[in-house]
């Protein structure tokens, strides 16, 4: 039974899935049910695969009982054991955050919508674990199409900017697979550490190297960075909240893990930082980003946009952090992957409440809210505080990495792109901290103990547990930076870095 | 193989591309592009990739292209470009 | 220190008034009960701060770690002499100003009391926690967490201008601390890998003096609750906030915590020694001796009491700045002194100014001629105060000024002597007239020809700080112990 | 000419990736984005298959010789067509029509939506 | 827009004709991407699993994990397509019409001709499933046949008459039923003891020594596999093309 939980991870949600088309198609309201019972399993499954894997070491598990250049291999380190916890940690609270949102936005297609649900956490999960480069592409595809339909289920506008994805997105899963082809006709191999093992033999290859670059612009086309990161926020703001509760945090992160296992498993940190010198150019992407993500954030009046646009920002921290070339930058990354899937998610999941209670998420629907839902607010200040990076939340931790990154590398200019943003970050919050907590003059506030008769109008606890678990991990996982770093990540860290 | 005629075929594959998209009938794009799927799996049954070419035949060819008449039929427009 | 010993006492006082949030938020229904709940915490704070004072006088540091967070950074507390100094300025002063708190706020029946006060404990533990805060990672959260606790406060009006305040107020504090405080503590710890505070300093003798003074100005002006200039302007506009919250900010928690925040930097952090040698204790008293000059000059011009205030507030501080800045034992011995010795002394103008515009309404110092035959005790507590301030006896003020000038005479720094009896003779400028137009002025305002003595919870905090401040130029020993020793000597 | 003789296919399948992402980004109208998007994939296709052509190999369907009387069939690597690429691109041509099919969806939606399926009057009629 | 659409395309296309002489020479047989995997494949298909048609073999065994999700990705366009489109009010299964009645166009040539091919489709389609161990086709191949025989029905005649054979719930049902047959094989062999689709630990299902067993086992998995998948594709292809052709109304074929 041990040996067989990496492959639980993936194929608990996928049966789920299939269940939940048949049973969904007659009876929708066990859909959600089912779909939290799926990904439990598969969250416990990751679990216990991350607490298998001593320091460094890696669990290889056969599919179909081939050895691995010529069968698919499922290859577990804890760098993607740390990425599989996140997700399906994150998948499970949004499945309970989601039923009432979904009830209330999608009445008819409940079954429809946790169906895609459990399969595209099915195509997150598969792409993180598989070791293969073909089969990733095929799960690519299913997280792909999924998003694609779960988006454009926020109708309206949604159908557009959703189109837009598709186009864009197909480009971008194509030049991955033409990268692939690319790697595949020098090398005649489809698994990553056996490329990983023969590309050395090929320094210097052209093909190789355009390889590389198409490669890393299919990737962060998905990742939306800076200058790919167009159809983003029009395709998150759109979408249903629950969609956007799932999809917002896992997509770019997953694809954030993609570019790390290309860099540093199928090609080598040795030769991406010292053969070919991209290094500045993809730094000068990653600080516009975040810049220009910070600033289009702080034009935005609702709320949702404004964090899609944070979104991109944080891509920016995270690629930023991979190029640096040093262990700490690296670190910073990782950790930063599993911290901003987090945070994402626990704001998104308070704008979800907003948007369930109060119609819509622009700044006038936060007025007063302090007193009518002072939960909601309490996880809105935790994650906000973690977006300024403010100890002892992780985003404090996941900047000090990266900060210390990018001193050792001596990137300023990434290091001032960072203060700025969480300068602005600050500002955003304190905004909407203010017009939340401030709105009421005293005037209007008739004796001094007006707030405990204000309506109060909490978001169901349905939403709420989840909002606070997320909130909390937050903390914890502050706190647990030190195990985390030396228990998981260091050990895993790639040599030829700084 | 006999590479003019391959070579041949090629030329057609490029000319049916082009004219596919750039047919302002929607419906006669399709078919078109129906025309060029068919090329297509031609040239690789010539490269001896069977179940590939049978593949396209069916599903490139065949539903693909079923795929675009019904949405050419559903959006009575000329396409401007 | 020599030896230490590890206790749970540190992190008790830290929580005890972050423990006192649960019930205070709780028993919002019942004011009384909520005050109680208050009181109770602040005097087991005392308490416990007391069982504190022997081991320390022994020169014994107090340990407790709370927890690993970074390979070789941990959040820990350790107690020493300085930090118990601090602790014991800002806990004695917790009472009666809460006392006070309890006065103004029902005699002008403000709103949301419960959350004033929640936030007021939660503020206090966080100076609590920048008190015994044992290295640098955890004197920066416990600094924010003061931010953002007292934002609460200085908004607490709600109205257009107390939001413009406050959204000043955070986003001065939080910039400076993330933009400048956060990188120079990476860098730091990069080049170090440490971030304990050692009385040595950390940074050896390898760093080039040119780092040296980049890092030194980031945490200067880093720490913006010290208000040095420019970076003071946060200060006045905070003044939006209720009295007792001014008092708050600027005697007991905020802005002694920005010096606080300085003073361990330059004496734990850059060290003395070091700082002699690359003559950047120069750098820190041309700073401070400006701001010291300028402020006071700026508060010449004030006719708003409060912000008058202000600015003297933020001449005081870069007295401190500057006695540390002089690098000599008796010049930081008088800035430590000066902490608790202008705590006392601001508080009391605060309180004083609160309980004129409690009774009278009256916030312009143009308007409160005459006003001291109607309230004597408060206007006499306002001598009391700005004596304090300037630094003439019999008030403490003029023990920790008085050290501080034999630390300019003893440095030779004749330049700085100039700016501390300058700038002594401007604050007497700018305190004296209000007294004397109070008591001798001619042509009281009519609306206060029937004006009375605030109520007898505002009074007596004032009366009993103005008798602290005069009993400490007679009997200075317990701080001036506490200095002595973290000087150490 | 005896560059093009050997890289002919390769070319063709560059030619066709342009023309595709030229459709897919450049054109105006939605169902010749999609159009282009076919060809691109199909182009994609095209190269996995032209990498893994033999010269004088037949289909990857073993043969066998009748050795008295008994089956034996003959593994030859060099004497078929590599399977590898075609079964990759078998699953290409799968997605590629789910893909195809989702835009197709998504192009019908709009249509019904803002009843024009031109790009630029569609970003007129939403702003 | 067209000219940076331009500008990319030239700019990819320059890439591409760069790198033409670093690659291996058009054919050769020693190229890496023919070498080193596939031709393990080649030499040791039919010895592990007995099967000739060696991309059968590869697709529905050594790479059968990519084919069971490609299944899943049909299965998610459908589902996909379904959420988007299909309408509401569109009471489940059933055959509404919401829209003003159209006259089909007359389906007596097309209609006759329609019903003396679909038999023969539908033949031919089984056929190419099953057969698909010794001759080109599959699964895939098989149930897109299949679907297409359905779909001629829905062009031709009313799409009433197609949904008659193969209902709305009939055909969502089959989706996942495919998909649950593939995945299902792949989970009797996790009971038997074996990795997520290793067919060979089904061997004791069958008779023989050992090595016998796991080949039979590999083989006869593999056929389940391929009807699994044409289950699956058939009614994919059928339910994408009734939501596209009535745009969700499932009142009438084109």
């Amino acid at each position: 039974m041990e040996q067989q939980y990496p492959v639980l991870i993936v194929i608990i949600p996928m049966f789920t899935a299939m269940v939940l088309t048949l049973a969904g198609w007659f009876k929708p309201a066990v859909c959600q049910p089912l779909a939290v019972v799926g990904l439990l399993g598969s969250f416990l499954s990751a679990v216990a695969t991350l607490l298998q894997i001593g320091a460094g070491e890696v669990i290889s598990y056969r599919l179909g009982g081939w050895e691995p250049p010529f069968g698919i291999e499922y290859r577990v380190d804890s760098l993607n054991a740390l990425v599989l916890v996140m997700v399906s940690l994150v998948a499970l609270l949004v499945a309970i955050f989601a039923r009432k949102p979904v009830e209330k936005e999608l009445g008819n297609k409940i079954s429809n919508f946790y169906t895609l649900f459990v399969l595209l956490v099915t195509g997150l999960l598969g792409m993180t674990i598989t070791g293969d480069a073909f089969n990733l592409y095929v799960l690519l595809e299913i997280a792909a199409l999924t998003s694609y339909a779960l988006l454009a289920m926020g109708r309206g506008r949604a159908y557009m900017a959703t189109f837009n994805y598709v186009i864009l997105g197909t480009i971008g899963a194509c030049f991955y697979l033409l990268g692939v082809g690319l790697l595949l006709i020098k090398t005649g191999s489809l698994n990553m550490a056996d490329i990983g093992t023969i590309l050395p033999k090929l320094v210097g290859s052209e093909t190789v190297l355009v390889a590389f670059g198409f490669l890393m612009v299919g990737v962060w086309i998905k990742m939306a960075l800076f200058p790919f990161h167009g159809w983003l926020p029009n395709a998150y703001t759109y979408a249903p909240t629950a969609t956007s509760c799932l999809v917002a945090p896992l997509m770019t992160k997953v694809s954030v893990y993609i570019m790390l296992r290309i860099m540093f498993t199928v090609y080598s940190a040795d030769w991406i930082f010292n053969v070919i010198q991209w290094k500045p150019v993809v730094m000068v992407l990653a600080v516009v980003a975040i810049l220009m993500g910070s600033f289009f954030a702080l034009a935005q009046r609702d709320i949702k946009r404004m964090l899609t646009y944070l979104i991109v920002a944080e891509i920016g921290y995270m690629v930023g952090g991979a190029w640096t070339g040093t262990a700490a930058g690296l670190t910073g990354t990782i950790y930063h992957i599993m911290a901003d899937g987090l945070m994402t998610v626990c704001l998104f999941m308070v704008i979800g409440s907003v948007v369930y209670r109060k119609g819509k998420a622009h700044f006038e629907s936060f007025k007063d809210a302090f007193q009518s839902m002072p939960w909601t607010m309490g996880a809105l200040i935790i994650g906000g505080l973690s977006m300024i990076g403010v100890p002892p939340t992780c985003g404090f931790f996941s900047k000090w990495y990266l900060i210390s990154g990018a001193y050792q590398s001596s990137d300023y200019a990434f290091i001032v792109a960072l203060l700025i943003s969480s300068l602005v970050n600050a500002i955003l919050f304190i905004r909407i901290v203010e017009t939340a907590f401030f709105s009421a003059t005293p005037s209007e506030i008739p004796d001094p103990h007006a707030h405990h008769e204000v309506d109060y109008a909490d978001s169901p606890v349905s939403m709420l547990i989840p909002m606070w678990v997320s909130a909390l991990a937050l903390i914890a996982m502050g706190l647990y930076t030190g195990e985390i770093v030396t228990r998981w990540i260091l050990p895993i860290l790639p040599g030829g870095l700084i | 193989m006999i590479w003019p005629y391959d070579f041949g075929l090629l030329l057609l594959v490029v000319i049916t591309a082009i004219l596919a998209l750039n047919l302002r009938d929607l419906m006669g794009a399709s078919i078109v592009f129906g025309t060029y799927s068919f090329l297509m799996c031609l040239l690789w049954t010539a490269m001896a990739a069977v179940d590939v070419a049978f593949t396209e035949a069916a599903v490139g060819a065949g539903v693909s292209t079923v795929f675009f008449i019904a949405t050419a039929y559903n959006i009575k427009k000329e396409a401007k470009d | 220190m020599s030896q230490s010993i590890v206790s749970f006492t540190p992190l008790a006082i830290v929580l005890t008034s972050a423990l006192a949030v649960i019930p205070i938020s709780l028993s919002g229904r019942n004011p009384n009960l909520r005050e109680l709940w208050t009181f109770l915490a602040g005097f087991l704070k005392l308490m416990l701060l007391f069982s504190l004072l022997e081991p320390v006088t022994k020169g014994i540091a107090v340990q407790f770690e709370l927890w690993k967070v970074l390979p070789g950074v941990s959040l820990h507390f350790s107690v020493d002499a300085f930090g118990l100094l601090f602790a014991f300025v800002a806990c004695s002063l917790w009472i009666p100003t809460s006392l006070y708190v309890i006065g103004y706020m029902r005699g002008l029946k403000e709103h949301a009391q419960t959350r004033f006060f929640a936030c007021f404990a939660l503020a206090l533990s966080a100076t609590a926690g920048v008190a015994f805060a044992g290295n640098l990672l955890t004197l920066y959260v416990f600094y924010e967490i003061l931010s953002l606790s007292t934002f609460p406060l200085v908004a607490h009006h709600q109205d257009g201008e107390a939001r413009t305040g406050g959204r000043k107020y955070l986003t001065y504090l939080l910039a400076t601390s993330i933009g400048l405080v956060l990188p120079a503590m990476i860098i730091t710890y990069q080049m170090t890998g440490t971030l304990e505070f050692s009385s040595m300093g950390i940074y050896g003798d390898t760093v080039k003096p040119g780092t040296l003074l980049v890092l030194l100005l980031l945490f200067l002006y880093g720490f913006a609750k010290s208000g040095l200039m420019p970076l003071h302007s946060w200060l006045p506009g905070a003044m939006v906030a209720p009295t007792p919250v001014s008092a708050l900010l600027h005697a007991v928690a905020v802005v002694k915590v920005g010096v606080f925040c300085n003073l361990r930097v330059i004496t734990g952090i850059f060290g003395i020694e070091i700082l002699s040698k690359t003559y950047l204790d120069t750098v820190i008293c041309v700073i401070a001796g400006v701001t010291v000059i300028v402020s006071s000059l700026i508060a010449l011009s004030q006719d708003n009491l409060k912000r008058r205030l202000a600015f003297s507030t933020v001449g005081q501080l870069s007295y401190i700045i500057l006695g540390a800045g002089l690098a000599q034992s008796y010049a930081v011995k008088g800035a430590m002194l000066h902490i608790s010795m202008h705590a006392f002394g601001k508080i009391t103008l605060f309180m004083c100014a609160g309980a004129i515009f409690v009774a009278s309404g009256k916030k312009y110092i143009s308007q409160m001629v005459g006003l001291g035959h109607k309230m004597p005790f408060t206007f006499g507590a306002f001598l009391i105060g700005s004596l304090s301030v300037i630094g003439l006896p019999p008030a403490g003020g003029f023990i920790s000024k008085w050290l501080l000038l034999k630390g300019t005479i003893a440095a030779e720094h004749w330049p700085m002597m100039v700016v501390l009896l300058g700038s002594s003779l401007l604050n007497a400028a700018y305190f004296f007239p209000i007294v004397y137009q109070a008591f001798f002025g001619k042509g009281i305002l009519p609306e206060n020809e029937n004006v009375k003595e605030a109520p007898l919870a505002c009074t007596l905090p004032l009366c009993l700080t103005a008798v602290i401040s005069i009993v400490l130029f007679v009997y200075p020993e317990p701080f001036l112990t506490l200095a002595t020793l973290a000087v150490g000597e | 000419m005896e560059w093009l003789q050997i890289n002919y296919n390769y070319l063709l399948v560059i030619v066709l990736l342009m023309i595709g992402l030229w459709a897919m980004i450049g054109k105006n109208n939605l169902v010749k984005k999609c159009i282009g998007m076919c060809i691109f994939q199909n182009a994609i296709i095209m190269f996995f298959i032209s990498m893994g052509v033999k010269a004088g190999s037949t289909i990857p369907i073993l043969n066998y010789t009748k050795i008295d009387g008994v089956k034996t069939y003959l593994t030859e690597a060099s004497m078929y067509a590599n399977p590898l690429t075609q079964i990759l691109m078998l699953t290409a041509i799968v997605v590629g029509v789910a893909t195809l099919g989702m835009a197709l969806t998504l192009v019908q939606k709009i249509y019904s939506e803002y009843g024009t399926c031109e790009e630029d009057e569609i970003l007129e009629k939403l702003n | 827009m067209k000219v940076l659409s331009l500008i990319i395309a030239l700019v990819m296309g320059a890439l591409l004709t760069v790198i033409l002489d670093d690659l291996p020479a058009w054919g050769d047989a020693q190229s890496p991407a023919n070498a080193h995997v596939s031709a393990y494949y080649l030499e040791n298909a039919y010895k592990q699993t007995h099967v000739p048609n060696v991309v059968t073999a590869v697709l529905a065994d050594y790479r059968g994990f990519d084919t069971m999700f490609e299944t899943g990705v049909v299965f998610v366009a459908v589902i996909g397509i379904m959420a988007i489109l299909r309408r509401e009010g569109v009471p489940k299964g059933a055959k509404s019409r919401k829209r003003p009645p159209h006259q089909p166009p007359d389906p007596a040539i097309t209609g006759v001709a329609t019903r003396f091919i679909v038999p023969f489709m539908q033949i031919f389609g089984l056929y190419v499933i099953a057969h698909g161990h010794y001759s080109p086709g599959g699964g895939f191949q098989g149930g897109v046949i299949l679907g297409a025989s359905v779909i001629l029905m829905a062009m031709t005649g009313e799409l009433k008459s197609a949904l008659n054979r193969m209902s709305e719930d009939w055909f969502i049902i089959m989706v996942g039923l495919g998909f649950l047959i593939f995945a299902g094989v792949g989970l009797a062999c996790m009971f038997y003891g074996g990795n997520f689709l290793d067919y060979s630990a089904l061997a004791p299902l069958f008779s023989g020594t050992p090595q016998e067993a796991a080949i039979t086992a590999r083989y006869h998995a593999m056929l389940w596999v391929e009807i699994g998948v044409g289950f699956t594709v058939m009614s994919s292809m059928f339910a994408i093309y009734t939501y596209l052709a009535s745009d969700g109304w499932m009142d009438r074929g084109l």
